[in-house]
């Protein structure tokens, strides 16, 4: 067998530079804020929060120039890394929700008294993680760059190293996280060996649609890791814990890049790995799908504390963007389905951002987490409460806000499939999304309907980066939600689901 | 070939490690547990590498080994933050947030 | 079919005239000027009445013209030939294509009722301006008579179903209103309320039976006459055309008649009646006499073809309509003889008398009931008058004969007259109005083989002389008791509207007269009360002339200008047609006074050609024997009357202890002496109280507990349903399964806490857990 | 169905303008109230003027034909566009609302429910507005659930924050149970896309196609368009939301909710759910119609049981919306016209019951009915208009009322040929009785309110004669248009039969109509 590798002929492989100049601007700017960290004095250690946002925008250019240069798609090394508009789309939303995190943490790190640099780094290089996986097309690259933001993201659970809570969030994520990659690498392994193969377009083709026990349960095996990178119920169950140990910030990058990430990947593996498979994976999206709102909207309802239903509301949010998933397998719904998800994507990390924003803001005043914190909030805060009014009708997905057109582009694509289970599962998710209004309308109904608690009506001061942030989300928000046309274009996109011709 | 036989050492492995994760209260013999998984997956590979004739296999085992490593690294640090919040490195204590 | 009709007939003009043109407008006048009282009384001089009584009078001019000018088309027109009604309509409204009509339709009928409520309303007016001067609701009270009148003038000028009801709702909210007049206290409000929802009732029949008549009756009609199925005429014509099927028009009939009993107070909805007179007494009058409640029979009058086949009039057996009418007429005047408030025993005898004309309508004997509204209007409006004038002016504003009148004639000379004049025509004496319609209706019962409810209607007369002679005597004879001796005695006997203008704004001179009244005891009312008396007493006297029988044919004026003649007539209806087709001239040549068969084929069987608009009827031949018979009835029971009251009344003191001590003292020798009072004693004790009172104690008892205990009763359980429905099905059931889901999520949610337990292995367990039983299911499906 | 496009401006502006009056409100400062409320107005009145502009332009003798229609694209992957037109169905209804958000305004203006912030509260109705006018003129399914969503929000908040006691529980269950409810009808409307083969969401394109679904389907998603359209009526037993959120909300809310917002699911049934689905719609007419009577029955002795003048109101909401759907379930162009007729008059009617509401509460600070009473004795300009209102709202000859009640009952007669007779006429015998329990519980709040003296604790002297004062300036601005509103189309009702029944003819194509 050695005689294969003699035989095997070395050709270098051909570097296409522009369409690898996210990654490159990306981890020169890793490197640079490690530099700038060992050699800057703590006093000027301010000046890494604009390094860090500059090398995102920056990497955000080259997205662009990538996607106006209709060039089709770009692959290298035999299409194991490719650059299509989905993932451009993709890498584009990493990179601009990276920097609206950016904006979210800037004070709240200057102010906390740990290692600014540590935490730009490690962000950066989750982030670096998300744009590779937007174009991994290969089980080992995929695995590489799933640790990739993972590991990072580990830490940053865990970056207030005194806090007891950021400690066991971190460990808790960590330990899960870990032991599921370990599972799916398992069912990875068993892919490779059924299929000879680990490039995706390769399994896809070996794999067919005819099913067997074995190849059923690499597949299920290789889905459950993304299962719970996007905290499904059943493998949901470090998310609350985690979000709510966590730094705010962190809670909201989670909860929107690394989920985001975690799609990304399914549907990638899903679309070019298993388009044959769907036997398997349907019913177990479909699944999935209702568990996991159902699950996280009836946790939601009972919390607390803010950040910790916002934990579960994420979660909920994941198995409406799950519900497309779930009939993808039908004759011609990919497309639409691909397009549901990446659509509810863009809106649901432009919502959620805002709304961690807010509770930045709040919590910045009331110093609590806790949801009747936020009572009385319209009387003395018009604007923030409005923003927030605004969020969250956009997460109950309510017109004219972003969230509705993601729920219906959901649904559409579900009753598009036209099968019985398709109707059901519509007929779930519309059950859910009114459960749903239950726990954002009680937010609702805190910050109008609701005496201050401690009677300080004292204006909240909002520093200007959160308030950039706002401004970006809740703009976007709207916009979304008035004009869906906009979103829609980036979400058309038949790259992927041309796996589906056959 | 005897594949089988490395693929049931390797299932065996799996399982062993599974149990650790879920029955160990201890963090470090749980990072290890994981570890045992992480190899049954490696042997999955080579085993099959091997068979199948292909060198992926052995690429795929190698860098599962160098991030396992780095995994660990991570791993061990928190453990040892843990450690250092409560003097204590048992699992069910960590469960100051639930519901 | 219209081509043949017109061109056999040879068409001459019906004379015509602005004001027949123009009936529409009597009852916009009032109409408007209900809106100018409302918003300008205030600020008259005169408190807006002088709106009210001009308004009234412009109707009653207009309504006069009216009437002459249809009497001049009538006498332009050959004999016993069909007179086409003067109608007109506006778009009112449009649904699906057809536009509906709102209009007039003017004919003997209309002008005949027009005439009289525009007469009586207009005298009711001007009687009111006395009798309610210094009321603290002045202005409301005109406003609502005033909209009262327009009402009944425009249900009466109606062009189709729809305006009828207008009108009849529109009546039907002012007596709540007139009747709640003084609504501070409870008892009146409720009155009030009491009789807008009996009426209300009824009206379900309205609406049914105009839904189920214009389905039935509009295709028919658009194609033949080109109007809609709410058309008075398009609805008459179509009932005697013989496209009906039998159950449509039947179950039509029946709707509209049950709204005609609640409107009109019949047997069993006739409840109402008596309470409605917590009202103000010329609202008492407008009610009783001409309007409100001879709306139920004029409807029947009017669409009168619809009844005649629904209900199979002159069918052989007896119907529906006839026998309501007569349980009515005994079970009202029975009724009468208990009551203690005169304004009571007149409401009764009103339910009485509307029940002669709901039996004669059944009966055939459309004519004479018709002619018996117009009469009736005048004595029974000249009666509640009458008792007004006493409570006004001498018993201090209460109605209670026992207590608080007697001996009145001598005090009142005019209203005593006017009084007894109109019981009289009530009585239907000879010469007297009533005579000629009450009469009338019993005579033609009989003859078109009612035989049963022609001895109904005589026992009727008989009670009807009985109890108006009984109330006679209590207002008018014996001694002065209770205030009209001048005795003041505690308030709540008074009328209403005294109490109240105590804390009134323009009340206290009112108060002070009422104050004077007592003072000066019972004396004669003002020219404004005793006018309208006098001329109402006139008419009740003479008003029998228009239609008087025994003094042969041209005294027959009101038949030959009111009643329709059952020609076979040119579809278009409008034309009026001498001849054209054969049955229809031998029935011009030959009028059809002569009773017998019918020589029109109109209500018996359907015209080959052309259209009927009304069904043939008989007419009985004047006989002196049968009204000698009924008058002997009459005489009867006044006499009877009259003797029972002197002893019971005049002599009761002497009675017991004359018995009883003569029988202890003296000894058998003297029991003639004693058989004379023991006459008397028979005579009460027997035919008297086991008659009268009994059975109409039972009658009355029979009122109050079960019929008005089932409309009362009927409010107090709907409410009662209301309640349990509410409290829970609406509350428990349907609320609760809404929130139950809500309790049942959050219920989950506390449940499924456990699950997130905060331990990292079992975190790890669910999470291989899960896998594994995934793992397990795929195998084992895919194997 | 032909279409005319010119003005086709018109709607646009009329529908938008309001938010250009909160965009402007935005930047007042919250301490101008005057100047806030006056601006509020303003937009408001301009909107009303755009309006009527239409109006004058509306080409009547066309009236059964789309109007000022526009198009352009909107979110074109999901080939849904901003597809708006007017004919003689929306039109009566599009002005409503625009008349009515005018009026509450005006009487808002010294009306403001505590917590106050007028700033808040006008700008919430301004954006109603747009909802409810955007609602009665879109032509595609998804502009259409949007303007429908739309009024969501600000409704939610008029009762959660200016509501009463129970304002909260109330404010939620009115959201919850439309929201359940359009949640459904969107799966209806995407069912419907699909099945007329994804071509366009435009309704007259999906009235061509509808009538191509098989029958069992179109059951289905008529099931779903009924949901969410009987939720919003509401009909028995979707109806428990509705006193509640009556009974909670200001004043304003009140009205905005009854006068306009419960047309909405109504409109909804006329406009969409029966043309697009004529054969579902023949399926479901009987099960409407039962609903509709239940609704009727139930409704009226739900008043009987009510101590609470406004709920009893609301009450009474669900009994004439059960007249309406009965119209409407006839499928014939007589009941459809009643009903539409119907929805105008109880705008109007209970709309003005609710303000009448308002001000006795504002005046008695209590809505119990013991304990109020001799109203004309202390009031009698409300008295009497209460009592009016009654009146029209039992359905009274000559007044509004009328002729939205009797002709539905008279269409019950003879439904659409393929439906039951019997069934029907049984409905219409009920529908009937129904009328007499609307003067049961009409005249009987009036009676106990109005007439009697006044009870000891409201009587003369007992620190409550500076409240009771009569009805004042704003009121009365406020007011006189709706009275004479109902008197007129009471005593000439062809002004509006006229503008309906084109519309309605063409509406009902699909069953001969």
């Amino acid at each position: 067998m050695l005689s294969t590798i003699a035989t095997a002929a070395w050709s270098s492989p051909t570097i296409d530079y522009h369409a690898l100049a996210p990654e490159i601007i990306l981890g020169a700017g890793i490197v640079l804020l490690l530099l700038l960290d060992l050699f800057l004095s703590d006093s000027r250690k301010w000046m890494l929060t604009p390094v860090a946002s500059f090398t995102l925008l920056g990497a955000f250019v080259p997205v662009l120039t990538l996607a106006l240069s209709n060039a089709g798609t770009r692959e290298m090394f035999d299409g194991r890394y490719v650059i299509d508009d989905f993932s451009l789309v993709m890498k584009g939303l990493f990179l601009l929700s990276g920097y609206v995190v950016v904006l979210l943490a800037a004070d709240y790190i200057r102010e906390g008294d740990y290692y600014q640099g540590e935490f730009w780094f490690l962000m950066l290089s989750s982030l670096m993680g998300m744009v590779m996986m937007a174009s991994s097309r290969d089980l080992i690259s995929i695995f590489v760059s799933l640790e990739f933001l993972s590991i990072p993201a580990y830490m940053l659970a865990a970056w207030r190293k005194r806090d007891s809570r950021s400690n066991e969030a971190g460990i808790k994520y960590y330990l899960l996280g870990v032991f599921a990659s370990a599972i799916m690498l398992y069912g990875m392994s068993l892919l490779y060996g059924i299929t000879n193969s680990t490039k995706l377009t390769e399994i896809g083709a070996s794999l067919g649609s005819n099913l067997t026990s074995i190849r059923a349960l690499a597949v299920f095996f290789v889905v459950i890791g993304f299962a719970f990178k996007i905290s499904a119920v059943p493998f949901h169950t470090w998310a609350p814990d985690t979000y709510q140990g966590a730094p705010t910030p962190v809670t909201a990058f989670l909860s929107v890049a690394s989920k985001a990430a975690g799609f990304v990947a399914l549907v990638t593996v899903v679309y070019v790995g298993f388009p044959g498979s769907h036997a398997v994976w349907q019913p177990v999206f479909w699944i999935l799908s209702a568990a996991t709102m159902t699950l996280g909207n009836v946790m939601a309802l009972k919390q607390t504390s803010i950040v910790r239903m916002l934990a579960y509301s994420s979660i909920a949010q994941g198995g409406f963007i799950l519900m497309p998933l779930a009939v993808a397998g039908e004759t011609g719904v990919a497309e639409s389905a691909l397009r549901a998800v990446v659509t509810y994507l863009i809106v649901y990390a432009a919502t959620n951002l805002g709304v961690f924003a807010v509770v930045m803001v709040v919590a910045r005043k009331t110093r609590s987490g806790e949801i009747s914190s936020y009572g009385g909030l319209f009387s003395y805060a018009p604007g923030i409460a409005t923003l927030m009014t605004i969020f969250m009708a956009s997460l109950a997905g309510i017109p004219p806000f972003g969230g509705w057109f993601g729920k219906f582009a959901a649904f559409q694509s579900l009753v598009s499939a036209g099968t019985t289970w398709a109707y059901v599962l519509a007929i779930i998710g519309g059950v859910n999304s009114v459960v749903a209004f239950g726990y954002y309308g009680s937010i609702l109904r805190e910050m109008w309907m609701r005496p201050v608690p401690d009677g300080d009506t004292s204006p909240v001061p909002v520093k200007s980066s959160l308030a950039v942030a706002l401004g970006i989300t809740g703009i976007a928000t709207l916009l979304l939600g008035v004009l869906p046309g906009i979103v829609i274009h980036f979400g058309d996109l038949a790259g992927l689901a041309g796996a589906f011709g056959r | 070939m005897f594949v089988n036989q490395f693929l049931i050492l390797a299932a065996v492995l799996f399982c062993i490690g599974v149990y650790g994760v879920i029955a160990r209260k201890n963090a470090v013999l749980v990072l290890m547990s994981i570890e045992l998984i992480l190899n049954s997956v490696n042997i999955n590979l080579l085993a099959f590498s091997m068979r199948n004739g292909s060198l992926d296999g052995h690429t795929f085992a190698l860098y599962i080994i160098a991030i396992a490593a780095a995994e660990v690294g991570v791993g061990l640090a928190m453990v040892l933050l843990m450690y250092r919040n409560r003097r204590s490195i048992d699992l069910d204590e960590l469960s100051e947030m639930k519901g | 079919m219209f081509a043949e009709a017109t061109e056999t007939a040879t068409e001459v003009v019906l004379s015509s005239g602005w004001f027949l043109e123009h009936a529409w407008v009597i009852p916009v006048i009032p109409a408007l000027s209900f809106f100018l009282i409302i918003f300008f009384g205030k600020r008259m001089p005169k408190k807006g009445s002088e709106f009210g009584v001009a308004s009234m009078f412009g109707a009653l001019v207009f309504a006069g013209g009216a009437a002459y000018q249809w009497i001049q088309r009538v006498n332009g027109a050959p004999e016993g030939a069909f007179i086409s009604p003067v109608v007109k309509t506006w778009t009112w409204w449009q649904n699906s294509g057809v536009s509906f009509g709102i209009g007039q339709h003017v004919d003997g009928l209309t002008v005949a009722i027009l005439l009289v409520v525009a007469f009586i309303s207009t005298l009711v007016q001007i009687y009111s301006l006395e009798y309610l001067r210094g009321d603290r609701r002045y202005t409301h009270f005109f406003a609502s008579l005033t909209l009262f009148s327009a009402g009944m003038l425009n249900m009466v000028v109606a062009e189709n179903m729809i305006q009828l009801i207008l009108g009849w709702e529109i009546m039907g909210l002012c007596s709540f209103l007139l009747i709640g007049h003084w609504w501070e206290e409870g008892a009146n409000s409720r009155a009030a309320l009491k009789a807008f929802f009996t009426t209300r009732t009824g009206d379900i029949g309205l609406l049914t039976g105009t839904a189920i008549l214009f389905f039935s009756a509009n295709e028919w009609t658009t194609k033949t006459l080109g109007v809609s199925g709410f058309s008075i005429r398009g609805l008459s014509s179509w009932a005697l055309s013989g496209d009906p099927g039998h159950a449509a028009i039947t179950m039509g009939a029946i709707a509209l008649f049950i709204a005609a009993i609640g409107k009109s107070g019949q047997f069993p909805l006739h409840t109402w009646l008596p309470d409605a007179m917590a009202g103000p007494t010329p609202v008492s009058s407008l009610l009783h006499s001409s309007t409100m409640v001879v709306a139920g029979v004029f409807l029947v009058a009017r669409v009168y073809p619809v009844f005649f086949k629904g209900m199979e009039i002159l069918g052989g057996s007896a119907n529906f309509i006839v026998v309501i009418g007569g349980i009515t007429i005994v079970i009202a005047a029975l009724l009468a003889f208990v009551q203690t408030d005169i304004k009571k025993v007149l409401a009764y005898s009103t339910v009485s008398q509307l029940g002669y004309m709901m039996m004669g309508l059944g009966a055939g004997a459309w004519l004479p009931a018709v002619f018996h509204i117009f009469t009736h209007a005048f004595f029974k409006a000249c009666l509640f008058l009458g008792a007004g004038s006493i409570s006004h002016s001498s018993s201090h504003h209460s109605f209670e004969m026992k207590k608080d009148m007697g001996g009145l004639r001598k005090f009142m000379p005019i209203t005593f007259g006017t009084w007894v004049i109109s019981t009289l025509a009530l009585c239907g004496v000879f010469p007297f109005s009533g005579f000629f319609s009450k009469d009338e209706i019993i005579d033609n019962v009989g003859h078109n083989g009612y035989n049963v409810f022609m001895y109904v209607g005589l026992a009727g007369a008989f009670l009807t002389a009985a109890y108006m002679t009984r109330a006679t005597y209590l207002t008018f004879f014996g001694q002065p008791r209770g205030a009209s001796a001048g005795e003041h005695h505690e308030e709540e006997s008074h009328d209403s509207h005294a109490a109240h203008d105590d804390h009134a704004d323009h009340g206290h001179d009112a108060h002070d007269s009422h104050d004077a009244h007592a003072s000066q005891g019972p004396h004669e009312s003002g020219w404004l009360i005793t006018v309208p008396l006098i001329i109402l007493a006139t008419l009740a006297l003479s008003s029998g002339f228009l239609n008087a029988l025994p003094f042969g044919e041209k005294f027959e004026n009101f038949k030959k200008w009111v009643e329709p003649s059952a020609e076979v007539i040119n579809p278009t209806g409008i034309a009026y047609v001498v001849g054209g087709i054969g049955e229809a001239r031998i029935a011009s040549e030959t009028p059809s006074e002569e009773s017998g068969h019918s020589k029109s084929p109109c209500g018996t069987e359907t015209p080959e050609q052309g259209v009927c608009a009304a069904p043939q009827l008989n007419h009985a031949p004047f006989k002196w024997s049968k009204a000698a018979m009924s008058m002997l009835i009459v005489l009867a029971g006044f006499l009877l009357s009259l003797f029972v009251c002197i002893q019971l009344y005049e002599k009761k003191n002497k009675k017991f202890v004359g018995l009883t001590e003569r029988n202890k003292v003296l000894g058998f020798g003297y029991k003639l002496l004693v058989n004379k009072y023991y006459l008397d004693v028979l005579y009460e004790k027997i035919i008297v109280r086991s008659i009268a009172h009994p059975i109409s104690a039972a009658v009355y008892w029979f009122n109050q507990k079960v019929l008005d205990g089932v409309v009362n009763g009927a409010g107090t359980t709907a409410k009662g349903i209301a309640g349990w429905v509410y409290r829970n099905i609406d509350q428990r059931v349907v609320d609760g399964a809404v929130n139950g889901t809500g309790s049942v999520a959050q219920g989950a949610g506390s449940a499924l806490r456990p699950v997130q337990s905060g331990k990292v292995n079992q975190y790890g367990a669910l999470l291989f857990g899960a896998a594994a039983i995934g793992a397990l299911v795929l195998v084992i499906v895919n194997t | 169905m032909e279409v005319i496009s010119n003005h086709n401006w018109a709607l646009t502006v009329g529908t938008f303008l309001p938010l250009v009056g909160v965009l402007i409100m935005l930047f007042i400062p919250k301490a101008e109230e005057a100047l806030i409320k006056s601006v509020a107005i303003a937009t408001a009145i301009a909107t009303l003027a755009v309006g009527i502009y239409t109006m004058v332009q509306f080409d009547f003798g066309n009236a059964g034909a789309m109007q000022f229609v526009a198009e352009h694209d909107w979110i074109s992957v999901i080939k849904s566009s901003y597809y708006i037109g007017i004919d003689g169905i929306s039109l009566p209804l599009y002005l409503l609302s625009m008349v009515i958000t005018v009026l509450v305004m005006i009487y808002s203006w010294d009306h403001v429910p505590s917590p106050g912030n007028p700033k808040a509260f006008f700008i919430l109705m301004l954006i109603l507005q747009t909802g409810m006018a955007g609602t009665f003129i879109a032509r595609d399914l998804i502009l259409f659930f949007v303007f429908f969503e739309l009024v969501l929000l600000p409704m939610y908040f008029m009762i959660g924050v200016w509501g009463g006691e129970n304002r909260q529980y109330a404010s939620l269950k009115f959201f919850l149970y439309t929201m359940f409810g359009s949640a459904l009808m969107l799966v209806a409307f995407l069912a419907l896309f699909f099945k007329t083969g994804a071509e366009s969401f435009s309704i007259p394109f999906l009235i061509e196609e509808g009538m191509n679904i098989s029958r069992t389907t179109q059951i289905w998603i008529f099931a779903g368009m009924f949901v969410g359209f009987a939720v919003k009526v509401p009909m028995f037993p979707f109806h428990t939301w509705l006193p509640d959120a009556h009974t909670q909300a200001p004043t304003q809310g009140s009205v905005i909710l009854a006068a306009v917002l419960l047309k909405l699911g109504t409109y909804g049934f006329v406009r969409i759910a029966i043309p697009v689905l004529p054969e579902a719609a023949k399926a479901w007419a009987p099960y409407i119609g039962g609903l509709a009577v239940i609704g009727i029955i139930y409704g009226s002795l739900g008043c009987l049981a009510q101590t609470d003048m406004k709920r009893l109101i609301a009450f009474s909401s669900v009994a004439h919306m059960g007249f309406v759907m009965l119209g409407i379930s006839t499928l014939t162009s007589f009941g459809m016209n009643a009903a539409m007729f119907g929805m105008v008059a109880h705008g109007l009617i209970t709309g003005m019951l609710f303000f009448v509401a308002g001000s006795v509460k504002e005046r008695y600070h209590t809505l119990e009915i013991k304990r109020i009473s001799g109203m004309l004795l202390q009031m009698p300009k409300l008295g009497w208009i209460l009592g009016f209102c009654a009146m029209a709202s039992l359905g009274l000859p000559g007044l509004a009322g009328f002729w939205g009640e009797f002709p539905a009952i008279l269409s019950a007669y003879q439904p659409a040929p393929g439906l039951s007779v019997n069934v029907f006429r049984a409905y219409m015998v009920i529908a009937a009785i129904g009328t007499v329990f609307a003067a049961g519980y009409l005249l009987w709040l009036f009676q106990r309110i109005a007439f009697g003296e006044p009870t000891a604790e409201f009587a003369a002297g007992h620190g409550h004669d500076e409240d009771l004062h009569d009805v004042n300036k704003f009121e009365w601005i406020a007011w006189t248009p709706l009275l004479i509103a109902i008197v007129v189309f009471g005593v000439y009702p062809q002004l509006m039969f006229k503008v309906l029944d084109p519309a309605v003819g063409v509406t009902l194509k699909a069953f001969g109509g």
